[in-house]
Formats: structure tokens, C-alpha cells, sequence
């Protein structure tokens, strides 16, 4: 399929053209913060100054608080009413590499065995354009994860920003068919295709930070047992939940009632493993202690995940070390085993 | 500062004194520093004193047992004394390394002056009262004095009122209450059913990290009134309501201990101002009982006694 | 008080002081300074060769200074125990260093000046305060001649005159020269209802015993005329009233409703300028002896005791009962109790009845070997207490103490405790403690929490 | 509860030992004072947490009455004069927050004083009814309103 | 001989998508054990579900009471017998609280079966040693009444079970069945007796060794307290037991039931999916000193 392009400034046609039968979501900042909210038709201008969103758009499939059922005491009992999200299908417009690759992989854990319906639809009613990066954070390590900036083969379609002009490129076969029922857009040249290649090595040389991942499997299984070095790591830890609430592929979540007997909803929220709360029993709390969760964490990512699913469950976005309060880094815990 | 620092800790740790030194350490992402916690003197090379110092250290005392030798800045010396009050931390558990401070640069402030992306600023030295801001092939300077977090403007003690050791020289009092107050006083102008809203879209915004909680040296508690659930105040899920009433009763377990160091609005991820609702309270307990948190470390802690002559006109 | 002296189940313990009390009700552990009395109890017989040989006269307390003691003496003749005692102060073996004649005639060697201070701890279960009430000193009333007139005397120094065992032996005679007085003024409310000397309460006896005094007067010198300046006789006990109407009518003193404004000396006579507001008009009394009904305080060192046994006191130094009208014998610290002058000025019928009342509640506390209390007592969750103690701080009965177990693995660890027995369950402590380890039976805030929930239904 | 005519809903927390025995009073004095108020007893105003008062308006109630001993007549000696503290700094954060101070009512009121109970609590369902009903925790706030 | 332990069934998914949508039953009977454990008999309240319904001993569901939350307990009845289910639950916390003060004819929330369960088949043929603690003679006795009602396909079988005293013992009904019943040799003991108890008192694993069955051709089934199961453990290598004859069940927190939410995670396997059965082999490669 060959590449397609539009001019920067037409970039608000092509997305109201979007719009018609989709909702589309793209990066805004208009809380002050930078997160991925409904497009309000106008101003496109994320482009300029877009690195990436704070809360990860997994946000966006699997939401910090969920509603998953209505319950209500009726005569003969209770009824149950289930609460899906709604049908319509939507847009995610400029979800970066890491994060797509980031979705992908927990994929793999809300499709496992049990089917996850609430994410599952969620994500067959998306469809995700991605957006390459072509100035990459001080804080990203996705190179060493063999993710690159420039190219993703975990969205539909892949943009590019060249100087003036998108370069679109269809990746999956959705993606393409969306692409073929849209008008407006011209044919790529080749000199701006080279100049997209040459953006992505270059993204791909900027990323200074990078994490090393050499035999880490029977490095970390070998480690699990230096109680020292898993202290030492996490004594400056605040054991707040940032890192993982930030973190695109971490999925852990709580399921609670509303506190209400007679009619109410049963709730799923985001929870973390890094609260002591997470695994305690009315006996004991085998993880009670700040050290064994901060490893518990480390090694669900690099260990038992990759052992499951077969591969790391982290993009190198970099989110967790620029969001934690005291700055501890998961390139010098995993580098340092 | 720094050499002195050094040659402090190395002592400390030498003769024994102290089994940990808590400072700062360089920070793997530009222009922040991160917690140094270390026994061994070979780190102690790894701790730096310079504008960025933002971590409130008085919160690890009451985690890390055993003598501990601490950096502390104006702000957070007055949460080790608040801490020292509430039977927290014994003094002489404690060595302190004061350091005299001129003000932390908030980088969300750097940014909107320089207008480039932090990324692109490759160094930033201070020289006098401003900031030379090197990006790759341009230059900027900054007035110090613009970039500073907000609590600075109104530091009574940017020298620590309790040490063992002074890193350096007094610096006297910034005393520039409106500015350090202008985000209140612009919120106190506008009437009651704006204010309920800003905070409730402010709390929808949260994802109940518990950064704001975790972060403060003075939520010391074992376990948060959060956690309860015999009878469960507050939803473990994060409901806009619920947010709101956990920092509303946060902030009044927290007023009268809150030195305003301004870390819980510097973690917060999402972004909410909760200095606004902290800062709020250390007037109204100076107001109301002339207290303020962490200057006097033999004071009773302010909600634990009670003077005759406390203000009751609100009471009918 | 020979009586009690001698029953088995008493054991007085004079010329002592209580140092420090710990503990609380039913297991207060209490430091007793047993000051050194300089004579051995058990040697001496009594015989008081001692006192009459001692060479030093000082004026005596007992006796309010109408009478001189020795160094070595027993405040009144029927003291209990009879054993004297050496005011160190005054007794020349200790301010010149030598004299000992006490010793040398002490046929039972009993007088040893080497004795130290014994100090005993014991366990008690419960502690009634008695310890009475002080005299305001009227020498601070200027117009009362500022106690520069010897024959200007208080209630309680006439008493001593009238007493029998009294410095003269019963015979009522004027300071300054001896002689019988033939006109004697009482003057009411010396000190008592006088805000700016800050007594503002009525002390309640001085009424009485000043008509009793002119009654003793008139049967003591027949040919007396007692004249009494009062704001408003208070009478209010038994038959109280008709005594003072007896007074007046038998005895003939005369009562004068009006206050005295300036007494001053002439010649050997001391003139009393005062108002009669009923005949409105000025009075002046020609007087050989002024009477001042002077206010009962409370004792001088009332707050440091109470400081000592934890219980609260008002602003005068009284000691401030759990309830005005519920609960006047008890204190808010419990198994501490109040008997007499030192909760509020008493007259001697009030003082035996709240003197039995405490005695009895001491008898019901000790009846059963457990306390039966209201359940509505807090606890504390030990497992998640962040000891910042500031429970301590905020409890008004000081009912949670710190304590130190061994957990199973040897280590100790210090936790909080509630002592059941001492928190009467106001919650102040649940409602401080942050992190809500704190519960209160009975109150608890899963049942506030319901109630809430039920109320907004 | 048709909303046609909205009746102010309100909760009142009284200390034992003086404002739950004046209200008592209040009562068999034959003193009226209206019936929008619940009352839940609690030992001490120094038991009364501010989570309370939150937690009552966040179930929808119009208002929260606090009610203990004069200061110096608590039955447990300081509870009030803690309580006092509290509910000062309390007081000052719900309002800064944006919940209509009317809401939030404090008072003291000793065991005698029947008639004070009756009038403060009549005052107070007045200063609720004109603030109007308590939408402040509801999810939908219509610009209206 | 390792005894294999199913890891993947996908089939016995009950609901149509919704996998955390909860079936309401209909509570039969509730049996109060000790004063702080209590037995429930429930069913289903259509019959179509109940058809379509099957279990093994072994398996747990997830509980719901509404509007306080969910709780996991082991289905406590035997796969043979499907009139109706029970489980077991022991006042602890929120939920458990919740659960102790529904009475007959209320409602509660079931899903599931999730997790593995005890290997029937390969203990075919075997001698079968069932160790029980305190409430954890509920997962217990479901395999049990399942070995009971085809009872000569096993060799013969040794129940131990334990409590710390008399008034905790729970299940005294199935207690006085399995003793009368003579195809089992039962064992009880207390770790405190009273005056009223007659029976033996001591700790179960000097009473275990004590009994000294012989590891040839056994397998030992064992559930209980953390303490109780490392003691346990410990008896059983000394009577020669090896580590793949050893089945237990393990303890941890789990809240969805089906290995998403993390709490359950030790090493790459969620209890929930993968367990609650293991052979201690399994538990001691993929376990370190987390317990």
C-alpha cells in the first residue's frame, strides 16, 4: 500500500471527516494536563507541542474506575444489569509507538484464558493512528526494547510528521480499508518517504537512556534472593502508586461495591501492587514489607511475564521514572541486578 | 556547600554516629534530584546540593530505623520538628545537616520562561540571582527569582531553625506573601458554588495514586484512615466525591503538621493543586492559634491541647 | 482520733507527706515522705519532760500565735500520736549546735538527731483527700488596722482563747494588755464576697460560729456586749436560725446590718466607724477586742497536691468534684475522693456527711474484688498504631499508658493500653487518633456510620 | 419525595450529657422546634470527627448541627475545648472548599437551656432552607441550579 | 511419580461473555459451626443454569454479597452430590461479616468454578492421608464425600483433622459420620481440650507422625493455616513422603478469580488460574521466601 500524505493544515478536514461515524480521541491539554481526550472539531496544534500523555491511553480500554454491573434488590430478588461501554467505535489519533506496542501486550493478559469482555470491546470498537516520534523524551528507553520510535506495527495506521506534511501509511488491513474510503488525501512522493526514514533513524539515535536486557531472565531468577540489593533499590521508594498507574502495560485492578444495600454498581478501579493493602490476608501479608513489592513489580515485568506471554511487559516509555516523585529508575534496578 | 556536606557525612559515617546518611543524589532525569540513602561511605561522593533539591527528606526518619544523619532544607527541617512533636522521631536519633536555602526552581516555571521543552535544555547554572539556561546552540537567562516554586516566595525560614551542622552562610527570609498566596487569594475571590466546582472537576481528575499521601512527612500513620473498611468512609475507587473527601479530611489530619514543603502538588501526576487547599491551612492555624508547624520542637502538636481563650465567635 | 489510732485497720501515718501517685483506681502505687520527727515512736512514752524542759518559746500554729510553744512539742495537748516532734528550724542543737537538753532527759533515750526521712511506697486502692481549708490572712485589710492592732483577732484565734487547752486556759482576755474585754465587735465577711481580694464566694460557717462565739462570750463574761457587723446572716442548716435568733434575744449582741470602714486606736480602745444601713445611719463602737470572720481558703499548697494526684482544681484552689449536684465526694480522676473544706468551705455537718459519703464509696469500690464499670470504654488496635501518642495527650482521665510486652520472639516492642478501669468513654481519644486504631464500645463508628446512612435514607 | 415542596433534611450531633438533655428538656418543656432535625447522640463534642460531617452532607442530608457543653462544663473536662479547635479549622476548609457555610453549624448548649436548643435549631433549618437543597455531592450539577 | 495437574480449562466458562457477571442464588440452610464459621447450603434459583453447572472438589467461586463485595471460598460440597452447594466461611473481614449475617432465603452472588482442582484420577488406586485444620477440612471434605461415594476405586484412607479447641472443631456432622463409618480410619485431635472434650488432644503434626502412614503407594491431601501446613509439611518428609506426594492448597488473596488482577501472582503463576491445588514439588520450585 503505498504511502498517502496531507498537508499539516488540512490535518482538520481529514480528522472532521473522522468524525462522522467516529468518535475521535487525540491529545489535549486543555486541563493543563496533556491527556487524550474527545477532539473538540478545532484545533489541531498537538502537533507541535504533543510528546506523550501523563495517564497512558490504556486509560482509555481499561479506565481507572470502571462501572461493570448495576445491581438492584427487585421483589423476587436481585436483577443484575450489565453496563457495557457503548458501540460507538472510535478514533485514538496520535498514540505513540511505545504505546501502541504497550496495548499489545496486554492484549495478551485480558484475552488470556477468561476472556475480559469490558477491555476486549473496548478495543475491537478502536482503532488506533499512530503518530511517530520524532523528538523523543530525555526519559525514553524504547530503543533498547526493540521498539522504534518511527515505526509501529501495533497500530492501523502509522503517522509521520515531515516538516509540513503527514506521511500515512495503513499498516493493518483495518486500517487500510479506512484509508481507502477516505478522500483528500495525495500520494506520498518518494523524497518525503525518504525524509520519514531518515526521521526515524534519527529518532532512533537520540534515545541516549537504554536499559540492558542481556540473559536478564536467569540474572533476575538468581537475584530474587538478594534481599541487600532489593532493599538497597527500594529504600528511597515512596510505595505510592504512581509508577504503576502511569505505566502502559501495567493492568493490575480492584473490584469493589458501592456501598449501598439496596441498588448500586459493582466497580473495578485501578490497584497496585506496590500498596501493602494489594495482598493482605486476614492472617498474613506475604508482601508486607516495601522491598517485596518494589521486586514483586520488577519481576512480573521482566520475569514472570516474559515467562507467560513471552515478552517483556514494558515499552520503555519512560513514564514511570519522569512521574515518580523521588526518581527512581527502572533502567538502574534492572541494570544494577 | 557541597564539599562541606561531603566531609560532614564521610565524618558521620566514620566515627559511627549515624548508621544512614539522607541526602540528595544526582537524579537520572536532568534537573531533578533523587533521594540518597546510603551507609557506605563511597556513595556519600554521589550527594549534591543545587537548585533542584524539591524532595521533602523528613519522611524517611520515620520509616528507616536506627540514627540517621539528614539533609534538610528550611521547609522540610520544620517537618522533622513536626515529626519530633508528634513522637515520631526522637531527636537525638537524628543528626541534621541544615542547609541554608535561597529557593527550588520549579521546572514547570523554567519552561514557560525559556518556551522550549525541557528536553532540549542541555545545562543550567546559577550565577548570582539568575539562571543561565543552555540549550544546544542558544543561551537564556532567567531571573531566579521567577522560576521558584510559589512556597518559596513566602519562606519565613529558609534556614533551619533546628541543626547540628549548617551547611552555610544564613539567608535571609523571602519574605513575598502575595505572591506565594496569589493562586489562593485569586481562588478565595471567586463565590462558593465556582470554588465546589474547580474541585470537583480537580478531584475527577484523580486516580487515587496516593502520591499526596505517601510524599508528606506528616501522613506517618501505619495505616491510613482510608484502608478502613469496618466502616467504610471512603471508597477504595476513585469517585470524584470520595477523592475529595479523603483530601479534605487529609488536609485537616495534616493541618498544623504541614510545613508547606509543596510536595504533595509537585507529585501529584495529574496535576492538582493541592497546595492551594494545604497553604489555606497553615494561615488559618496561624490565624486561629498562632501556631505555626516545626518551630518549636518541645510545643505540644496544636490539636492535642487547647488554650482558654481559642476563637469560638462561629459558635452560636 | 485516739479511736482511730487505735483500730487495726488504720495506720496513721503523721507529720508525713504524700510525694507522688501513680497508677490508677484500685492499683495506686503512692511515695510517702515520712519526715523525720527527730524522736523514736516506738521509745517514747510520752511523758513530755522534753517539752516542758526545752528552753526555746516560739509563738504556736496550733494556737493561731495567741499561745508560745517549745522546740521540741505536740501541737495540742491530746494530740495522737502522743509523741513530740523537733522543729529543726528553731531548736538550738540545730541552729547554735549544741544544747541536747531534750536528750539528756530523756529517760527512754528516745530523742535521736541523727533520724532520717523515711520514704514508703505502697500499693493503695483508693485516696481520699481531707487536707482542709487555710485562713485568709486579714492583715491585707488596711481598714482592719493591717494587722498592726494585737486586739484585732481572727475567728479561730478566739477559739483558742475560749478552748480550754487553750494558751489561758479558757479565760478570755485581750492580747495587748491581758484584760477582759467588755465590748467585743465580730466583723462578718472578712475576705469572703469580696471580689477585688478574690474570694468572691461566701465561706459559708463564719455566720455561725460568730453567733456561737458571742454566746461562749456572754456565758464567759456576763456583763459582755458583743456587737456583730453583717452583710446577710447565712443560716441556712438545722435549727441554725433559731440559734441565731437565741443569740439576740438571750445573749443580747447586737447585730448591726451594715459594713465597718475604719477601725483605729484611742488610747487603750479600739474605734470601729462603721454604717447601720437598716437605721441608715454612721455607727462608731467603742471596742476592747475586734473578732474578724475571716474566709476560708483553700489549703496554699492545694494546686502543687493536686498536681500530685492528678485531680483538677478551680480557680480558688478548691478541688473540683466529677458532678456539682451528682457526684460531690468523687473526682474526675477515679478512686480519688473528696472529703470536706478542701472541695468547697463546709460547715461540720457537711464535712462528716461527705466524709461518710467517700468513706462509703471507697467501701463500694473495695467491695468486690472486680470493678463494675459502664462498658463504654475504648480499646486500641495495637497492630496499626503509629504510637504518635497524641491519644495521651488529649485523654482527660490520663487512661491510656504505654507499656512494654515481648512479643513471642523475644524482641520488645512498646505499644498504647487503655485502662478500662480509669476511661469513662468520651471518645475524645477515638476522634485525635488519625489513623482511627481507636475504638470506643458502644459508640463505635460503624455504628455512627450506620446511623448516618439510616438518617439520609 | 415529589419535589414540590423540598422540606431541608438536617442532622444533628448532640453531646450526652448537655445539648442531648437540653433537647430532652426542650421536649418536655412542651418547646416546639421542627422536625427536619435528626438527632444522633454522640458521648462528647470531642468525640464528633469532621468525617462525620462530611460523610452526612455527602449522603445527601441539608445540613449538620453540632451541638456540645459550654466550654468548662464538659463532663469529661476538655472534650469541648478540643472539639472547639477542630471544628474552627473545619469550619474554615468547608467553606474555602465551597460548601455554603450555612450548611455547617455549631453551638453550645447546656443541659438547662431548653429554650436556647429549640431556638438554635430553628434558626439553623432556616439558614438551610434558604441556602436550598444539598446538590453539592450529586454527579449532575445543572448549570441552573 | 509427578502427578500431573491440569493447567488450561477454558470449557468450564459458565457465563455467555461476562465472565465477572455473577449468578444470584437462593441460600438454603445455614449451619452455624464454631461462633465464628458458618456452613451454606444454596442453589441456583432457574433450573437451565443449574443443568448446565459442573464442578470438582477442589474448585473455588468467587461470592458476592451486594453492595458490600466479593469474597473467594472453596465450593465445600462433593461433585457427586448436586442437589445443592455449600461452602464454608469464617468471620474475618468486611465481606466475611456480610456473609455470616445473611439468613435462609437470602440471596448472594456465585461465580465461577475457577481454579484447578484435586487430581482425582491420578490418585486412583492409591492410600489417601487427608491432614485438615480449622477451616481447612471445607476444601477437604468436597474431595472426601467425592472419594466416599466411589469409594473402592481408592485403597484406604486416613483423615486427621484438627482444631485448636473443641468449640472450633467444625463439620462435627461429617466428623461423626467418617468415624462411625468404617471404610476411614478418623482421626480428631484439639490443640487445647476442655473438660467436656475426651478425645486427643495435641498438635497435628506429632499426632500425624504418631499415626505414621506409610508413604508407599499414598498420597497425602492437606489444608490449613500457613503455620499448620509448614509443620505439616515438615512431619510428612519425616514419615518419607516425597514432594510430589504431597497435594495442598494455597493461601492467598485473590479478588477476580480468574488470574487478571494480580494479587494471586507468585512467580508466573496466579493461584487463582493455575492453583489453588499444587503438589508441594510444584510449590517449592516456583516459591521462594515469599512465605
Amino acid at each position: 500500500m503505498g504511502y498517502k500524505k496531507i498537508k499539516k493544515d488540512q490535518l482538520n478536514t481529514f480528522l472532521s471527516e473522522l468524525s462522522k461515524d467516529y468518535t475521535v480521541v487525540l491529545p489535549s491539554r486543555s486541563g493543563g494536563q496533556v491527556v487524550f481526550a474527545p477532539w473538540d472539531g478545532k484545533n489541531t496544534d498537538f502537533l507541535d507541542w504533543y510528546k506523550n500523555t501523563i495517564i497512558p491511553p490504556k486509560a482509555l480500554f481499561f479506565p481507572p474506575v470502571e462501572e461493570m454491573f448495576r445491581f438492584r434488590k427487585g421483589e423476587e430478588g436481585y436483577e443484575i444489569e450489565e453496563l457495557m461501554p457503548d458501540k460507538r467505535q472510535q478514533i485514538i489519533f496520535g498514540i505513540r509507538p511505545c504505546d501502541a506496542r504497550a496495548l499489545k501486550i496486554i492484549d495478551m493478559l485480558f484475552a488470556d484464558t477468561y476472556k475480559d469482555p469490558y477491555y476486549l470491546r473496548r478495543r475491537e470498537n478502536s482503532l488506533l493512528v499512530g503518530l511517530s516520534c520524532n523528538e523523543p523524551c530525555d526519559t525514553c528507553f524504547c530503543a533498547s526494547l526493540d521498539i522504534s520510535p518511527g515505526q509501529s506495527e501495533d497500530v492501523d495506521i502509522l503517522c509521520t510528521d515531515v516538516s509540513d506534511n503527514l506521511l500515512i501509511e495503513a499498516i493493518s488491513e483495518k486500517g487500510s480499508n479506512l484509508l481507502s474510503e477516505m478522500s483528500g488525501l495525495s500520494d506520498a512522493g518518494s523524497e518525503e518517504e525518504s525524509k520519514a526514514k531518515e526521521m526515524r533513524k534519527s529518532a532512533k539515535e537520540k534515545i541516549a537512556r537504554q536499559i540492558n536486557l542481556s540473559g536478564l531472565q536467569e540474572k533476575m531468577r538468581s537475584n530474587f534472593e538478594n534481599r541487600e540489593y532489593w532493599e538497597k533499590a527500594s529504600k528511597k521508594c515512596m510505595a505510592c502508586g504512581i509508577c504503576t498507574y502511569v505505566c502502559p502495560t501495567c493492568h493490575c485492578f480492584d473490584i469493589n461495591d458501592e456501598n449501598r444495600k439496596k441498588e448500586g454498581k459493582r466497580v473495578r478501579s485501578w490497584d497496585s501492587c506496590k500498596f501493602p493493602l494489594f495482598t493482605r490476608m486476614p492472617m498474613e501479608n506475604p508482601r508486607h514489607e516495601k522491598w517485596r513489592r518494589m521486586r514483586q513489580r520488577y519481576h512480573h515485568k521482566f520475569e514472570y511475564y516474559p515467562m507467560n506471554f513471552g515478552t517483556i511487559a514494558c515499552t520503555g516509555c519512560g513514564r514511570c521514572i519522569r512521574e515518580c516523585p523521588v526518581n527512581v529508575d527502572v533502567t538502574e534496578i534492572i541494570g544494577g541486578i | 556547600m557541597e564539599n562541606k556536606l561531603k566531609e560532614e557525612a564521610r565524618k558521620l559515617l566514620k566515627e559511627g554516629k549515624v548508621d544512614y546518611i539522607v541526602g540528595y543524589g544526582k537524579g537520572t532525569v536532568k534537573f531533578r534530584t533523587s533521594p540518597l540513602i546510603t551507609n557506605k561511605e563511597e556513595d556519600i561522593e554521589g550527594l549534591v546540593i543545587n537548585p533542584f533539591i524539591a524532595n521533602n527528606l523528613s519522611r524517611y526518619p520515620a520509616e528507616i530505623k536506627g540514627k540517621l544523619g539528614i539533609v534538610v532544607k528550611g521547609c522540610d527541617s520544620r517537618s522533622l520538628v513536626s515529626l519530633i512533636q508528634d513522637n515520631k522521631v526522637k531527636r537525638d536519633d537524628i543528626v541534621i545537616l541544615g542547609v541554608p536555602c535561597e529557593g527550588v526552581v520549579d521546572i514547570k516555571k523554567l519552561v514557560e520562561q525559556i518556551g522550549a521543552d525541557i528536553d532540549q535544555v542541555k545545562e543550567i547554572d546559577k550565577e548570582g540571582d539568575n539562571l543561565i539556561v543552555k540549550m544546544d546552540g542558544s543561551k537564556k537567562t532567567v531571573l531566579f527569582g521567577d522560576v521558584i516554586f510559589d512556597k518559596c516566595f513566602g519562606c519565613e525560614y529558609p534556614t533551619p531553625l533546628e541543626y547540628d551542622i549548617l551547611l552555610g552562610s544564613e539567608v535571609s527570609p523571602r519574605v513575598e506573601l502575595e505572591k506565594s498566596l496569589k493562586k489562593i487569594k485569586e481562588f478565595e475571590d471567586i463565590n462558593a458554588p465556582e470554588r465546589w466546582r474547580y474541585w470537583k472537576e480537580q478531584f475527577s481528575k484523580c486516580i487515587r495514586c496516593y502520591a499526596c499521601r505517601n510524599v508528606c512527612p506528616a501522613c506517618f500513620c501505619e495505616r491510613c484512615f482510608v484502608d478502613v473498611n469496618i466502616p467504610q468512609w471512603i471508597t477504595t475507587y476513585g469517585s470524584w466525591q470520595d477523592n475529595l473527601v479523603f483530601q479534605l479530611i487529609r488536609t485537616l489530619h495534616v493541618a498544623g503538621r504541614c510545613s508547606d514543603c509543596g510536595e504533595c502538588e509537585r507529585s501529584c501526576p495529574v496535576g492538582i493543586t493541592l497546595r492551594s487547599l494545604q497553604r489555606k491551612m497553615v494561615e488559618e492555624v496561624k490565624g486561629l492559634f498562632n501556631y505555626e508547624t516545626g518551630v518549636d520542637k518541645d510545643a505540644p502538636p496544636v490539636f492535642t491541647h487547647y488554650e482558654a481563650t481559642d476563637p469560638e465567635e462561629f459558635i452560636k | 482520733m485516739v479511736e482511730s489510732s487505735q483500730n487495726e485497720n488504720i495506720e496513721i501515718l503523721t507529720y508525713s507527706e504524700v510525694e507522688e501517685v501513680s497508677g490508677y483506681i484500685g492499683n495506686f502505687d503512692v511515695r510517702i515522705r515520712k519526715k523525720a520527727r527527730l524522736v523514736d515512736m516506738k521509745k517514747c512514752t510520752g511523758c513530755g519532760t522534753c517539752y516542758q524542759k526545752c528552753p526555746v518559746k516560739v509563738p504556736s500554729e496550733f494556737d493561731m500565735e495567741t499561745g508560745m510553744r517549745k522546740a521540741i512539742y505536740i501541737p495540742f495537748p491530746q494530740a495522737v500520736p502522743n509523741v513530740p516532734v523537733i522543729d529543726k528550724v528553731n531548736c538550738r542543737m540545730f541552729t547554735k549546735g549544741k544544747c541536747q537538753i531534750c536528750q539528756k532527759l530523756c529517760q527512754a533515750e528516745a530523742v535521736d538527731y541523727e533520724q532520717e526521712d523515711e520514704v514508703i511506697e505502697d500499693k493503695f486502692g483508693a485516696i481520699v483527700v481531707a487536707t482542709g481549708y487555710d485562713l485568709f490572712d486579714a492583715s491585707v485589710y488596711g481598714e482592719y488596722g493591717g494587722g498592726r492592732f494585737k486586739d484585732v483577732i481572727s475567728g479561730l484565734q478566739l477559739e483558742r482563747l475560749i478552748s480550754p487547752a487553750g494558751p489561758t486556759g479558757g479565760h478570755i482576755v485581750r492580747p495587748s494588755d491581758g484584760k477582759e474585754p467588755k465590748n467585743v465587735v465580730f466583723i462578718q465577711c472578712v475576705g469572703s464576697r469580696d471580689p477585688e481580694k478574690g474570694f468572691p464566694y461566701c465561706s459559708s460557717v463564719c455566720c455561725m460560729y460568730t453567733a456561737k462565739h458571742a454566746v461562749l462570750l456572754k456565758e464567759h463574761i456576763p456583763d459582755v456586749q458583743t456587737n456583730i457587723f453583717y452583710m446577710d446572716i447565712r443560716s441556712a442548716g438545722k435549727n441554725y436560725e433559731q440559734f441565731v435568733q437565741r443569740t439576740m434575744e438571750q445573749y443580747g449582741a447586737l447585730y448591726i446590718r451594715g459594713r465597718v470602714s475604719k477601725i483605729y486606736q484611742r488610747g487603750d480602745k479600739l474605734i470601729v466607724k462603721g454604717a447601720d444601713t437598716l437605721a441608715g445611719s454612721q455607727v462608731e463602737v467603742e471596742a476592747d477586742l475586734v473578732v474578724l470572720a475571716t474566709a476560708i481558703t483553700a489549703r496554699h499548697d492545694s494546686k502543687e497536691l493536686a498536681k500530685i494526684l492528678g485531680i483538677p482544681y478551680d480557680q480558688f484552689g478548691f478541688f473540683t468534684e466529677l458532678h456539682p449536684k451528682l457526684a460531690p465526694v468523687e473526682t474526675v480522676t477515679s478512686g480519688v475522693f473528696l472529703a470536706g473544706a478542701c472541695q468547697s468551705p463546709k460547715d461540720i455537718p457537711d464535712t462528716v456527711a461527705a466524709a461518710s459519703g467517700a468513706a462509703v464509696k471507697v467501701a463500694a469500690l473495695f467491695s468486690g474484688d472486680f470493678l463494675s464499670m459502664e462498658p463504654l470504654v475504648s480499646t486500641i488496635d495495637t497492630s496499626v498504631c503509629s504510637m504518635c501518642k497524641a491519644c495521651i495527650e488529649v485523654c482527660p482521665y490520663k487512661a491510656i499508658q504505654e507499656e512494654e510486652i515481648t512479643l513471642r520472639d523475644g524482641t520488645k516492642k512498646k505499644q498504647l493500653k487503655v485502662l478500662e478501669s480509669v476511661c469513662h468513654g468520651c471518645g475524645a481519644c477515638v476522634s485525635t487518633c488519625r489513623s482511627s486504631c481507636i475504638m470506643l464500645k458502644g459508640m463505635t463508628d460503624e455504628q455512627i456510620f450506620e446511623e448516618l446512612m439510616a438518617v439520609a435514607q | 419525595m415529589e419535589e414540590t415542596k423540598w422540606e431541608p433534611k438536617v442532622v444533628g450531633f448532640l453531646c450526652h450529657w448537655c445539648s442531648y438533655a437540653g433537647a430532652d428538656l426542650t421536649g418536655s418543656a412542651r418547646m416546639e422546634y421542627p422536625h427536619n432535625i435528626r438527632i444522633i447522640r454522640v458521648p462528647c463534642s470531642g468525640r464528633i470527627d469532621p468525617m462525620f460531617i462530611l460523610r452526612a452532607l455527602q449522603n445527601g442530608l441539608d445540613g449538620v448541627l453540632v451541638s456540645g457543653c459550654h466550654p468548662g462544663d464538659c463532663h469529661y473536662q476538655s472534650g469541648n475545648f478540643h472539639a472547639r479547635r477542630k471544628f474552627a479549622v473545619t469550619r474554615k476548609l468547608l467553606e474555602y472548599v465551597g460548601i455554603e457555610p450555612e450548611r455547617v453549624q455549631f453551638s453550645w448548649v447546656a443541659a438547662s437551656e431548653g429554650p436556647k436548643m429549640a431556638q438554635v435549631v430553628k434558626e439553623f433549618v432556616e439558614g438551610v432552607r434558604k441556602v436550598g437543597p444539598n446538590r453539592l455531592f450529586k454527579d449532575e450539577i445543572k448549570d441552573g441550579e | 511419580m509427578m502427578v500431573a495437574v491440569e493447567k488450561d480449562k477454558g470449557d468450564s466458562l459458565m457465563e455467555g461473555d461476562n465472565v465477572y457477571i455473577p449468578h444470584v442464588m437462593k441460600i438454603e440452610k445455614v449451619i452455624e459451626e464454631t461462633q465464628n464459621i458458618k456452613t451454606f447450603h444454596f442453589n441456583f434459583k432457574d433450573e437451565t443454569q443449574k443443568a448446565q453447572f459442573s464442578f470438582k472438589s477442589g474448585q473455588f467461586a468467587e461470592y458476592s454479597v451486594f453492595g458490600v463485595g466479593e469474597a473467594t471460598f472453596c465450593i465445600s460440597s462433593s461433585p457427586t452430590r448436586m442437589d445443592h452447594l455449600e461452602f464454608s466461611v469464617m468471620r474475618v473481614g468486611k465481606v466475611t461479616q456480610a456473609i455470616h449475617e445473611l439468613q435462609e432465603g437470602d440471596e448472594i452472588g456465585f461465580r465461577g468454578p475457577y481454579g484447578n482442582w484435586f487430581p482425582l484420577d491420578s490418585i486412583q488406586g492409591k492410600n489417601l492421608v487427608f491432614v485438615g485444620g480449622g477451616i481447612g477440612l471445607a476444601p477437604l471434605r468436597s474431595l472426601i464425600w467425592n472419594v466416599l461415594d466411589n469409594r473402592d476405586i481408592y485403597k484406604d484412607i486416613v483423615i486427621l483433622y484438627g482444631a485448636r479447641s473443641p468449640a472450633d472443631l467444625s463439620f462435627k456432622y461429617d466428623l461423626e459420620a467418617w468415624d462411625k463409618d468404617d471404610r476411614v480410619n478418623m482421626y480428631t485431635t484439639v490443640d487445647r481440650g476442655d473438660e467436656s472434650w475426651t478425645g486427643r488432644v495435641g498438635l497435628i503434626p506429632p499426632v500425624l507422625e504418631e499415626i505414621g502412614p506409610s508413604p508407599e503407594n499414598t498420597v497425602a491431601i492437606t489444608c490449613g493455616p500457613p503455620i499448620m501446613i509448614k509443620f505439616t509439611l515438615q512431619s510428612l518428609e519425616k514419615l518419607g513422603f516425597t514432594h510430589d506426594q504431597i497435594i495442598t492448597t494455597l493461601e492467598m488473596r485473590m479478588k477476580c478469580g480468574i488470574g487478571k488482577c494480580g494479587r494471586c501472582n507468585i512467580g508466573n503463576i496466579y493461584v487463582c488460574k493455575d492453583g489453588p491445588v499444587f503438589t508441594y514439588s510444584q510449590i517449592r520450585n516456583f516459591l521462594s521466601d515469599e512465605f
